[in-house]
Formats: structure tokens, C-alpha cells, sequence
């Protein structure tokens, strides 16, 4: 017998960040690390979250971790000001992103926005995806009041400070206000004229890609396994979550969690290449970047031959 | 002066530090309008002594009665200076002199002209408009003694006032004190028995452990005394003698 | 006239003294009850203390976890603050032409606002205590070595002279005459640094973290326990609270000759 | 034996200070500028002096706007936070048997996160500048308050007792001896209250708005402009360290008799 | 004392405040091993022509040419006693007399031993271990008075030394004095004219506007003088004779 035998595999290690505070949106790979799905590919997964979803991309960028959850719209400016990032993966695949206005306020088009005030969190691209929005309802940005109430989106609706937040998620203020007692309406972004896009994505680092080429598609491959886990057994998946942390075991988080479960990536590694040309295309018509970036840069499919 | 100044009598009193009973019933009175040195060896208990009989406090158990002849309160009516000058920094010399009167609030144009008075009698008119921090010792003294005469007050309280100063400024000093302090119940205390025969009407020793209050004799003639008269040479021996003895006989 | 008496402070004084800060935390309360009645505060926004309380006792094993870490941090932030920031004062005070050049680049480690260095601070410290302490080290430097040097630089001229003639080299005056005569002032600066540790700590945590009061009390804001958040804040002031009056204790101690004295100016 | 002979400070001497302050930007700069070099510092994680010097200048008119805003909200601050500050601090040294319970109340208003306080803010203030200046006010308000009080409790003896028997109550006492007398504490407070200023303003604006230098900064940040994040922050150094200097130059000015002295101590 | 102290003589010394002149280009000398006592009015600069001999900052235009006898440099032979006693509050009374060793860094039990029997030298051994602040004007004194001595230095520059203290304990104070300064080059300044005649091998009267320095004799027995010594009251009623000289004389 040789200690060799006994000794553990060697495990691959990655470093992943998140792009906040554990919550549903996460389950797929909290989930995969609570079943031992990383293991079973040979990769020791470290999850860390930050308080400021900037943080991570750089942090990838720098090299000081493997890979990062940011969104879509981020990306591009990302890619814009030459971060060496790029997308391997994606774990929302829908906007999550709203406007959302209290239900008894009567606004029933964003055409009702005019001399309202609209709070939003700093996001970057609130206020282009905004005035998107406002002049497919014939309305432009001046005809609102934008304030930024950082921490507090659902605080500043309920309490009527704001009249509608911009850059809520769909899945989580709309239950936050319901616990509250006051009822949401959401305008979802896509429907408003604003281009659809991946909400979650996986970002590694480009120029360092082809070292981890493997073990991120034996990273995503378990995420993948892991969502489709969750679909198919949506209560065990919520005891798995909660066991992860049990002060995740919260009323909000349960009520998020049905209304996140449709929006994961049932493909995590798949690209939608036009998506991210249309996004581009976009953001560039906004000015909101310098130059248009080839797809090639912003994504790729790991699986592409 | 409107009313006569009180006499003040003290008994009991007795002073503790450390366990060490400084004094111990202790009793004196002080008579309306007298001036009365006290001397004593350094470390007597002399500056505690009037610190009591000024009300301020003290850091170990001390307990005084004190019976005013009058039997009005002495809050207003007492001048204390203290063995330090305590000028304060943030005062020019002038305003330090009327420091009562800015303090309470109640400085007008004839206090300033009274104190620019008393500072040109101690011999600093010049020096009004500056700080104390430019002053020698003995000038800071003298704005000190200046501050406390232009209090006005019926009962004066002195802590050694004029030990900083040069012999014939402190010779032209007891010139204005005895003026001003006319009609005023003094207590002054000293370690020049030359200083005290020229001031006192009553001079008390402080002496022994624990200390008792003994009176010595003065010279009979009108203060302040010529220091070359007989009397006050005579008892100036005396005077010596008495503070020469050990503290313990 | 009456008869004037003083008497020590008995045993009696420090119960006394407990009594009083027991009164704080009432009336703490009670403002805060009284805030959320008259004001009608939603409680998503201010939890009463009753709520609160509960989930002190609730969630007492969460909250200790993470306030053991928080508590770790604090310390090592003060120990690391006041040092660097006492030997900050000592050296301004001793090149004292340096000060308009030294200076300036102090303050600005005061005047910006810790979530730009965030992402530096995890390029070379990565996310574990060491960042979180370097934070609060930073909160606590400025007080402790600004009226550390404000003490420094105002000895009294007398002893300086006195030290100059008693042959004293510039090392020793600085920290035999200067230092020692600068307590006084040093002392408000230990007094404030000890009340901004905690709060140094969580915003360390707040840049990045998995653990601790500040992690915790974002992520429960996150979810809108407010409550739990509330509770950590709760253990929080209590830090802060409870460092102020040791350190205040511990200066007293520190100051024997400032406490039996009738001491006198200028 | 050598000749001894001083000179007053001639009037190379504000010219040479100027210099010196000169010389900490430059200082700043390099060492800035050898991070990024030494440690290989990632542009959009720390951008060269050159990139941000072009961002200012690029953006002069941008940074003007969002600064004219701040330095409002940290004029209005200052001011209220000193008031408010001396303010506590004359009455806890008027009301001594009160400190041990209204110090923790106020060490409570140190303790507690902003951005705890800030929806319940929003909620009463909205999100004018109302808010921004009272989050200044509340950082500016400790030191301030807690330096003072510390000052105020100083006071050498004599002056107390002098005060006493020249018949001063208790409130001119207050005002006219132990105020004087705190002055150079307050100070030290009141510098490092100047230089807390800006971050607070910051802080506030990170809470809510649409406007100013903390406004700016985070919108940067979220858009990668880094070299415009840090554009404004040299703006907010550069108000700290001027309002750090311009106090400090106030108050040698309030303190004249500070100047001219070979004051001797005890 | 291994080597003989030196002499120093100091030349062109000028000092002026304000644009008044105090003194100008003034000049003495002090022999090497002689005790001299320096009078004069009230803010003559007295006290400032001390710290110019010892090198002490002023805050205005001063310039002093100081010559000593070995050409060594003064710098750890000189021992400064300020008009002000200068204890510090932090170290107790013991601590404070051996106060230049603690902060030279090199106390050690010997340092001790000499502090506690000088203490006792100036009658304070019990108040060994107590805080200054405890003290009282004349034993404060009396701690600065045996720091000085402690550092048993060849120059040895007093100012006022002995004014807070009462007449019996002054007088013990000069025989300490003289016996442990014999040898030393002192430079006293005083008010008291018996005191400089009891200890001064040469008096040094600084007056006039700008001041000069008149020397005035002193008696030729032994020092400390007896107070009842004929010559010493001669030259006493010479030297106050002279102190009552105007300024603008
Ligand atoms: N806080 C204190 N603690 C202990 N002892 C003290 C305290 N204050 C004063 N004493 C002692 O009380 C005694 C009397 O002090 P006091 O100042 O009254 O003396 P004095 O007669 O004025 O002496 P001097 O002539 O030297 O001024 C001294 O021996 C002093 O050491
Ligand atoms: N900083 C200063 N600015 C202006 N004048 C000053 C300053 N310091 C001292 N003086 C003046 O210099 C003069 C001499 O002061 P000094 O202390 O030398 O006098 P002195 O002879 O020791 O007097 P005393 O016997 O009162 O101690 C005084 O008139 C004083 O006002
Ligand atoms: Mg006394
Ligand atoms: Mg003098």
C-alpha cells in the first residue's frame, strides 16, 4: 500500500467572487459546492463576496482571483476601458433588471413618469438603459428626476421618497416590497426598448484563459448540473442553500426563490453571440463607449471548437 | 467704602494630609480693618490656612468655622492672591488687572481707567498692552497684586505678594498696599519679618507639630513703618528669635 | 458662615458611576422608542427595540461569531493605529520642518474615502484580517498622531530649556519631556481613536468580507433583516462604548499625578 | 565659544512654507506614481498622476460643478458640527454628573455606520443637501465635542479658584475661564474636525443624491472611468488638506498670545 | 571635581524688546571659582542675561559674546535654576532632584542614594515619593534648589533661589549652599541685599536705561557671612544706598 492511495486527489483550485452578498441568484453554485460537484471534476471552488460589485471584474483583471460574477452591461464598458476580461460563462440569462413603481400608483405607462423622481443604484448604465426606456415612452431624461439612493432601492419606494426605482431585480425588490405589505409593479427593460442581455455572467481573465481553458469548463459543467438539479427539486435545492449559510434561511430569500428559479442559465457555457454584438451596437449609439469591440473579445464559448 | 469691613474669627480649624494633622483646632480672630501677617516655616500650612478662609477647596480632609462680624456671606466681598500669579495667558496685562470685571462680565470704561491707574502705581504703565508672557517674575507679580487691589474688596487675602520683587520696589509696593488697603481687614502672609513689622498691626507665627498660633509683638507707629525705627528693630529681634526656635520645642 | 467639610468618594461612587451609564442605555432607548412612535418610522427602516432585543437573543450564536472576529480586528486596528500614529507624531515632532511636507501627505490618508483603496488593498492583501485591520488602522492613525503632534508642539518652553541645560539630547527631550508633557492632549486623541475602532473595522469588513459584524450587517440590510442588522449595531456601540471608557480608565491610570492634585497654572 | 544671535522670521519664511507644501504634492506624487511602478498596479485599479492630472483638466468643468456642490455641504457642516459640538461639550462640562450618561449617547452617534442612519435620513429629509450637511455634521461633531469636553475638564486649579473668589458664577466661569483655557484642545479637535469634513459630505452623498464629488465618484467607479474617480478625489484631498491648513491658520490667529511667548510650564 | 571650573567673561551683551534697549554691549567677567550675586530692578534683565550665559533661546534681538576661560564648551558643566521652579508633574519630588540623570538615561542607585540625602540636605526626605503638585511654594523651591545641586555642575546659574522660602530656612539654605558650591562658578540673581552679602564674593548691580553693570563691594571674611557682621552692614547700607539709585540716574 502506498500513501499515495489514500492521500486525496489534487484538487484544482478557483477562486470565484461574487458580485454581492450570497443570495438566490447564487444557488447554482452554492448549490454545486454543497453536492460536491466541483469536487467530483477535480476543482477546490473558494467563494468570496464583495461589498462593491465593481470590485471583482479588477480583481480578475488583476489576476488575484480566477473568475468573477458581473452582468452584461458592465462588461462592455469593462472591455471598453481595456480591462483584459472576457465571458466564459452565464448564470442569469435574462435581464433581472426593472422599473418598478409602487402598484397603487397609478402609473400604468412609463409615459407617466414626466417630473417624477426616479431613484436609482449606481449601476453604470442606469442612466442610458433609463433614457432608453423613457424615449420609447416618448419621454427624455430631463423630464425626470434622478437620484441615486445607493443602499436603498425598496426603502425609498415604500416610503414613497422616490416614485420609481430603476435597477431593481425583478426576482428580489418585488418580494422585498410584498413582505413589506405594498405591492410592486414591474416594467421589465427588455419589453421597453432596451436590447436583451445576459443579467449574470461568469468573467475570467482573458489574457491567462487558455491556462484554465479546462478547469473553467469543468467549473461550468458543474453549475450547469447544478441548475438543473435545482430545477428538478426545488425545495431539497432550497435546504441545500440554506444549509450553505443558515442565516440565508430568511422569509425575503424564500420568496425569491421562486421567482429566480426560471432565470438561470440552463447552459451556462452557451453563448448568444448576438446579444452581445447587439449590446455592443447599442452602448455605442448611447456613447457610452469609445469603440466597438468584436465579439471575439467580450465572450467566448469554451466549448466552441 | 460703604460699610465697614468685617472681622473675621476662625476656630477649629484643622488640617490633615497624609494622616499628618498639620494643625488641629486651630483659632484666631481678625479684627475689622486690621492687617495681620502670617509667618511660619515653609510647608506650615500657611497658603491651606487662607485657601480656607477663602472657601476654596482643598484636596484632603480640612475643617475651618469661620464667623464673619457682620454675618453676611464673604462671596463678593474677598480678594485672594494666590502665592502664584496666576495671570492668565490669554489676557493682555491691562485686562488681566480688571480680570474680575471682564469675568463678570460687568468691565466699563472706569474700570479700564482704574486699572490702567493701579497698573501705572505698581510701576507698569508701560507694559498695559502686552501679554504676560512677556513679563518678568516680579512685573507678573505686580500685575497680580494689581488685579487683587483693584478688586476693591473689604477682606484682602496675600500670598506672599511681594516675594519676586527688587527690596525698593518692595518698599515703594508696601506704600500703595498700606493706601489702598486702608480700612480693609487684611491677611497677609510673608517670610520677611522685616516686611511684617512694616505692615502688621498684629503678626502670628505659625509653629510647632501640629502648629499653634502664636502672636508677636509690633511696633506701635503707623504703618507702613520706616524700617531704621527703634521699635520695629527691637521687635524684629524678637521676631527672629520666635522663628528661630524648633519647630518641636 | 457654615462649616466646609469635604470627604473622599466612597465605594459608593463607582456604583453610582455604573448607575449613571445604566441611565444612558435607558435613555437611549427610550429616544429611540419615542422616535419610531412619534415619527412613525416604518420598521423596515427602524426596527423597535423590542424587536431588536429579540434578535439579540435569537441570533446571540451568529452575533458572537461575528463580532469575535470584528473584536479581533478592532484590537489589532487600535494596537497598529496608535503606535503608527504615536510614532507619526514623534517624527513630525522631531523634524518639525518637515511638517508642511509630511503633513499634507498624512491628511490624506484621512480625506479619502476608504472604498477607492478598496480594490488596492485586496490586489496586495487579498480578503482576510489583515485588510479589515489596516482599515481601521487608518481610522484610528489620524486622531492618535494629529493631537499626538498638537501635543508634541506645545511643551511648555520651560522644561525644553530646563532639558537643554540638563544636557538632554534631542531623542531624549522628545521622548522624556516632550512626550510625557503631551499625555494630556494625547489622551482625547486614544479617547476618540478608541471610539472610531469598531466603526474602522466594519467598514474594513465592507470592502470585502465573509465574516464579522460589518459583513453581517450589510448582508442582513441586504435582506432586509433588519433586526439582525440592527442587533450587530447594537454590539457594535457596545464595543465602541465600552473601548471609550477602558481606554479613558486606562489614561487615568496612566496619569497618577493628574488625579490627587489642586494643581495650579501658567 | 560661538556668537549667539536670533533673527525674526523674515518674509522668505511664508514663501519657503509654500515651498515646503509644494514639495508634500510632489512628495504625493512620486510615491504614487512608484506604487504604480514598483507594484505593477493595474491602470483601471490605480491610474497614473499623468491620467488623472489629463482627467482634471479634460473635466475641469464637470469636477467644478460636482465640487461646488460638496464644498456646501462641507461648509455646512463644518459649521454645524462645530456648534453643535462646543455646544455638548459646555454642557457636559457644566453638568459633570451627566457625562457618564450622556457620553455614551453620544459616543453612539460615532459608532453607528452611516449608512445605517441614512435611510431613516432619506426618510425625513429627502435627499437634498439637507442630509449630506447633517452626515458632515455628525462626523465633524465628535472630535469637536469630545476634545473640547476633554479641554474644558482641564483646567488648572488656580484659575478655577481665582475665578471663585472674584465672584464668577458658574456659566461665566464656564464661558470666559475653562473656554479660554480649553482653546489649544479645541483646537487640535478643530483640525481634525477640518479635515473629517470632506469625507463626511462624501459620505453623504453616497446615501443619496444626484450631484456633487461623492456623486461623481461612485458613477465613475460603476462606469470604469477611474481616472475620473480619481480626479475627484484629488479635488476632495485637495479641500481637506486646504481647510486643514486654513483652520490651523484661523486659529493661530485666535490665539495671539500663543505667538509671542517663552511661556514657562506648572 | 577633577578639573577647576572655569572662568567666563562675557562681552558685548545687548538685549532689546520691543526696540527699547534693556543693556548694551555690556561686559563682565566671572572668575573661575567665584560666586557672584546679580541685583537690580524689577524686569532689568536679570533673568534674561542668565539665560543668554546658558544659552537659552529669547524671543527677540539679543547677542552676547561669552568667552570660558578652558575654551571647552559649556554643554554638560552648567546647571540652570529658573526663576520658576520647573518641576515636572509627571515624576515624583525624588525623580524630580535627580530628574538630569533620569533623562539623560543613565540614573542609577548611587544617582538615588545622593537625590534622597540632598532631599534631605533641604529638609524634605519625607516627601521622597509624594507628586509635586502636593507641594508647597517654598518646598517646590527647595526641589528645584537640590536638582540644581544634584547635577553638580561647574557653573552653576541661579535665579532667585531662595525667595519662596521663610528666613530660617533661607539662612540653612545658604550654609548648604556655600558648602556644596565651593569651588563652583556661581552666578545668583537675587533681591534680597543681606543675601548677596552673605554669599557673594562679588555683587554686580545691573542698572540704568540701558542698564550697566556697577560692582559694588562686598565684606572680606568668610562666606556664608554672619548677618551681625559690622563690615557686612557697612556695605549693606553702601549697597541699598545704591539700589535706591534712579534708573535715569
Ligand atoms: N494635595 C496635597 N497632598 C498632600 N499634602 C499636601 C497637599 N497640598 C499641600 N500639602 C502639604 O501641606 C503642607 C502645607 O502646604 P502649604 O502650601 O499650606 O504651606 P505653606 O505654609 O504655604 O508653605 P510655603 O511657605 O512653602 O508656601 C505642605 O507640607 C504640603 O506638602
Ligand atoms: N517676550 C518678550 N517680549 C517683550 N519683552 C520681554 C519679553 N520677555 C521679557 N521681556 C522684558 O524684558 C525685561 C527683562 O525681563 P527679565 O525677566 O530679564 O527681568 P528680571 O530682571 O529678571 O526681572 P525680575 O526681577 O522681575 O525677575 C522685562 O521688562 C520684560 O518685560
Ligand atoms: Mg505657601
Ligand atoms: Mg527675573
Amino acid at each position: 500500500e502506498s500513501d499515495d492511495d489514500l492521500a486525496p486527489p489534487r484538487l484544482i483550485p478557483i477562486s470565484v467572487m461574487l458580485d454581492w452578498y450570497v443570495n438566490p441568484v447564487h444557488a447554482p453554485l452554492i448549490v454545486a459546492k454543497q453536492r460536491g460537484l466541483f469536487e467530483q471534476r477535480g476543482l477546490d471552488v473558494d467563494i468570496q463576496s464583495p461589498a462593491d460589485p465593481s470590485v471583482p471584474p479588477k480583481l480578475v483583471a488583476a489576476g488575484r482571483i480566477d473568475l468573477a460574477l458581473s452582468y452584461q452591461p458592465q462588461l462592455h464598458l469593462q472591455v471598453d476601458q481595456g480591462l483584459p476580461v472576457t465571458r466564459i460563462g452565464t448564470l442569469v440569462a435574462t435581464p433581472l433588471n426593472a422599473l418598478v413603481v409602487r402598484a397603487d400608483s397609478g402609473i400604468e405607462s412609463l409615459s407617466q413618469l414626466a417630473g417624477k423622481k426616479v431613484g436609482y443604484s449606481v449601476g453604470g448604465v442606469e442612466e442610458t438603459l433609463l433614457s432608453t426606456m423613457l424615449a420609447h415612452n416618448g419621454l427624455n431624461l430631463d423630464d425626470v428626476e434622478m437620484v441615486n439612493v445607493n443602499f436603498s432601492l425598496t426603502p425609498a419606494l415604500i416610503s414613497e421618497q422616490v416614485d420609481a426605482v430603476t435597477g431593481a431585480f425583478r426576482n428580489f425588490e418585488l418580494a422585498q416590497m410584498k413582505l413589506e405589505g405594498v405591492e410592486g409593479k414591474a416594467f421589465y427593460i427588455e419589453e421597453e426598448g432596451v436590447p436583451t442581455y445576459d443579467e449574470l455572467i461568469f468573467v475570467a481573465n482573458r489574457d491567462t484563459l487558455d491556462a484554465h481553458r479546462d478547469a473553467y469548463r469543468r467549473f461550468l459543467d458543474a453549475v450547469g448540473e447544478a441548475t438543473a438539479w435545482i430545477i428538478n427539486h426545488p425545495d431539497e435545492a432550497w435546504q441545500r442553500f440554506t444549509a450553505y449559510d443558515p442565516s440565508l434561511d430568511t422569509p425575503l430569500n424564500e420568496a425569491a426563490w421562486d421567482a429566480t428559479l426560471p432565470r438561470f442559465a440552463l447552459r451556462p457555457s452557451a453563448l448568444d453571440a448576438g446579444r452581445y454584438r447587439d449590446f455592443e451596437a447599442f452602448l455605442l449609439e448611447q456613447g457610452q463607449i469609445s469603440a466597438q469591440s468584436p465579439v471575439s473579445r467580450l465572450a467566448v464559448d469554451l466549448d466552441a471548437p | 467704602m460703604p460699610s465697614p469691613p468685617p472681622g473675621l474669627e476662625i476656630r477649629d480649624a484643622s488640617l490633615t494630609f497624609d494622616q499628618r494633622p498639620l494643625f488641629h483646632r486651630l483659632t484666631a480672630s481678625f479684627e475689622s480693618g486690621s492687617w495681620t501677617c502670617l509667618l511660619g516655616r515653609s510647608g506650615s500650612g500657611k497658603s491651606s490656612l487662607l485657601r480656607m478662609i477663602a472657601g476654596l477647596s482643598l484636596p484632603d480632609n480640612h475643617r475651618l468655622t469661620l464667623t464673619v462680624s457682620d454675618a453676611r456671606p464673604l462671596r463678593g466681598r474677598l480678594a485672594w492672591m494666590a502665592q502664584r500669579d496666576l495671570l492668565v495667558p490669554w489676557q493682555r496685562v491691562l485686562d488681566n488687572v480688571m480680570l474680575g470685571a471682564r469675568w463678570r462680565g460687568q468691565a466699563n470704561a472706569k474700570d479700564r481707567q482704574r486699572a490702567l491707574t493701579l497698573l501705572d502705581q505698581v510701576g507698569l504703565a508701560d507694559k498695559a498692552g502686552q501679554w504676560p508672557s512677556t513679563l518678568s517674575g516680579g512685573q507678573r507679580q505686580r500685575v497680580a497684586l494689581a488685579r487683587t487691589l483693584f478688586e476693591d474688596a473689604s477682606i484682602v487675602l496675600m500670598d506672599e505678594p511681594f516675594s519676586a520683587v527688587d527690596a525698593i520696589t518692595r518698599l515703594e509696593l508696601h506704600e500703595l498696599a498700606c493706601q489702598l488697603l486702608v480700612g480693609r481687614t487684611v491677611i497677609m502672609v510673608t517670610h520677611d519679618p522685616q516686611e511684617a513689622l512694616r505692615l502688621a498691626d498684629r503678626i502670628l507665627v505659625l509653629q510647632g507639630e501640629p502648629a499653634y498660633l502664636i502672636t508677636q509683638p509690633t511696633p506701635t507707629c503707623r504703618r507702613p513703618r520706616p524700617l531704621a525705627d527703634i521699635e520695629l528693630q527691637q521687635c524684629q529681634a524678637e521676631l527672629i528669635a520666635r522663628l528661630r526656635e524648633p519647630a518641636h520645642a | 458662615m457654615p462649616e466646609r467639610a469635604s470627604s473622599a468618594p466612597g465605594p459608593n461612587a463607582s456604583l453610582a458611576r455604573v448607575g449613571r451609564g445604566l441611565l444612558a442605555a435607558v435613555v437611549l432607548i427610550a429616544l429611540w422608542q419615542l422616535t419610531i412612535t412619534l415619527a412613525d418610522v416604518p420598521r423596515y427602516i427602524l426596527p423597535s427595540p423590542l424587536a431588536v432585543a429579540r434578535a439579540l437573543v435569537d441570533q446571540h450564536q451568529l452575533l458572537a461569531y461575528h463580532a469575535s472576529i470584528t473584536a479581533i480586528e478592532i484590537v489589532g486596528g487600535l494596537i497598529g493605529g496608535v503606535l503608527l500614529g504615536l510614532a507619526t507624531a514623534l517624527a513630525l515632532a522631531r523634524f518639525r520642518p518637515l511638517r508642511r511636507t509630511l503633513l499634507p501627505v498624512l491628511l490624506v490618508s484621512q480625506a479619502i474615502p476608504l472604498f477607492a483603496l478598496a480594490p488596492i488593498l485586496m490586489l496586495w492583501l487579498g480578503y482576510g484580517l489583515l485588510p479589515k485591520i489596516l482599515m481601521a488602522m487608518v481610522i484610528i492613525y489620524f486622531p492618535v498622531a494629529s493631537t499626538g503632534y498638537d501635543g508634541l508642539r506645545q511643551t511648555p518652553q520651560g522644561w525644553l530649556d530646563l532639558a537643554d541645560t540638563l544636557g538632554v539630547n534631542r531623542r531624549q527631550r522628545l521622548l522624556k519631556v516632550q512626550l510625557p508633557a503631551a499625555l494630556p492632549a494625547l489622551a482625547s486623541g486614544l479617547r476618540m481613536a478608541a471610539s472610531a475602532a469598531p466603526i474602522g473595522a466594519v467598514i474594513g469588513e465592507w470592502v470585502g468580507a465573509s465574516r464579522g459584524l460589518g459583513f453581517l450587517m450589510l448582508n442582513a440590510n441586504a435582506r432586509l433583516q433588519i433586526d439582525l442588522m440592527f442587533a450587530a449595531l447594537v454590539v457594535l456601540v457596545g464595543f465602541a462604548v465600552l473601548l471609550y471608557f477602558g481606554v479613558d480608565t486606562a489614561l487615568r491610570r496612566a496619569m497618577p499625578w493628574q488625579r490627587d492634585a489642586v494643581e495650579t497654572p501658567d
